[in-house]
């Protein structure tokens, strides 16, 4: 089961990614990020793929996606603890996972 | 070359159904006794080009995917992935890295990645037609 | 009661394709969500059904079998495995614990497995023409 | 992978089976088997299920059909360690399993 789980500490907002992000799974992580996102604002979206099991190009769109909503109101994202296999996608895509 | 072994399935373009497709390719391609990596390469290429279909060929209705597993001889695997849906007008164009038409969401990356895991991607469409890709690779080089 | 989401697999009768049909029926189940036990069982009524079409249907040939997998909006799923081999000429009779024409190898218990393992056990089946088993399961229980 | 390791100690021979037992999977197991059966007519046969993942009633076909082969040299099967799964496919044939 794709999932996320969402907390925040001040003005960053942790997003802790689990399971399979396909089409089908990223729909389901946007809709619950953007709403906590819209809520708050955050500066700082941090999205952690220390539990992502598979990850194909729909993660990518998830991520640059999550990029220009943050964006627009001032925050950046930032992506770490990708797996070796999503770490592979995200090369392909030119996106940088911090340890 | 003949296959030594086919087989074939039919599914709708529901996005639940990416991960059914992907299971398929990995449980038909296991008879070849592939690597761990190999597995995972295939996965990847064939969730990509389901969700093509489901995305791009069927943008605005259920449609019918037909995927077609072979494998051969020497451990090469051929999935071809088949939709009727609107077709791809400028194919050398669609398969450019980040070229999208599927909005915000979609990194444009579907085929670059299918090149990257994959030996060897075949396009096929026709506007108003559909598609079919079909990905080849050798499993179980180790 | 219409399904939510149908697939359908064909495949030739080798004795290889065994695990990958219940490997198809435990991957489409999984949309629902079931538990471990349910997902063993299943298989283990699929392996069934399909080695039938192998070691029956088909003796000594490689015939086609086609798996229809349904799931309904209560988390009941179908599969139905159908051959067009030689056929049952005494379905009360096959069905029997023990009864087998498949000599010192086969328990004669395929059917017994099916109907301990799934809620229901549907057979039709036409001398010379075929036969189909659909096997339905509740799932989602836990 | 369906896989089966022998080994002989005095008159026992001991089958460690692995893997799925589906009607592709104990063709194999049984020609490595009878083979070995063949050439040493053991007194007994101890087939044993403890890393066997998967079996359906081709399993419970193997077991009976090693008994005939085995029981005509004038020895007999013993099945052990047969994981939950197992045993629930033993028991409709009313076969035990040792621990
Ligand atoms: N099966 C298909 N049917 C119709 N158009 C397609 C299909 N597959 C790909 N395309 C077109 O090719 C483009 C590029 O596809 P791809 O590289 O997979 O990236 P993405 O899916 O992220 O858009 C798509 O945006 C779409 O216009
Ligand atoms: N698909 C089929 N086609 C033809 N005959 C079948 C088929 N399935 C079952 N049978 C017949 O029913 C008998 C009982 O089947 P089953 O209970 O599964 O035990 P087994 O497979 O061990 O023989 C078989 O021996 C065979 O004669």
């Amino acid at each position: 089961m794709t999932q996320v789980t969402l907390h925040q500490n001040g003005q960053t907002l942790f997003a802790m990614l689990s399971g399979e992000i396909d089409h089908h799974g990223a729909e389901l992580l946007r809709e619950h990020i953007d709403m906590r996102v819209e809520q708050i604002c955050p500066k700082i979206l941090v999205l952690d793929f220390s539990s992502v099991t598979f990850m194909d190009s729909s993660g990518v769109g998830l991520i640059l996606g999550r990029h220009k909503l943050v964006h627009a109101h001032g925050g950046v994202v930032i992506v770490q603890k990708a797996p070796n296999e999503v770490k592979r996608m995200l090369a392909i895509a030119g996106i940088d996972s911090k340890d | 070359m003949k296959p030594v072994n086919t087989v074939k399935v039919t599914f709708p373009s529901k996005s639940a159904n990416e991960a059914f497709a992907r299971s398929v390719a990995a449980s038909f391609a296991a008879q070849a006794d592939p690597a761990a990596d190999e597995i995972a390469e295939l996965k990847t290429a064939v969730s990509e080009a389901v969700t093509n279909c489901i995305v791009h060929a069927y943008k605005d209705c259920i449609g019918k995917i037909t995927m077609t597993v072979s494998l051969y001889e020497d451990d090469t695997i051929a999935v071809t992935v088949a939709d009727t849906g609107v077709g791809i007008p400028d194919i050398k164009k669609a398969m450019e890295p980040l070229y999208t038409t599927g909005g915000d969401e979609r990194a444009g990356l579907g085929f670059a990645v299918m090149e990257s895991f994959a030996d060897k991607v075949r396009v096929r469409s026709k506007q108003g037609r559909g598609t079919s890709v079909t990905l080849m690779k050798q499993l179980g080089k180790k």
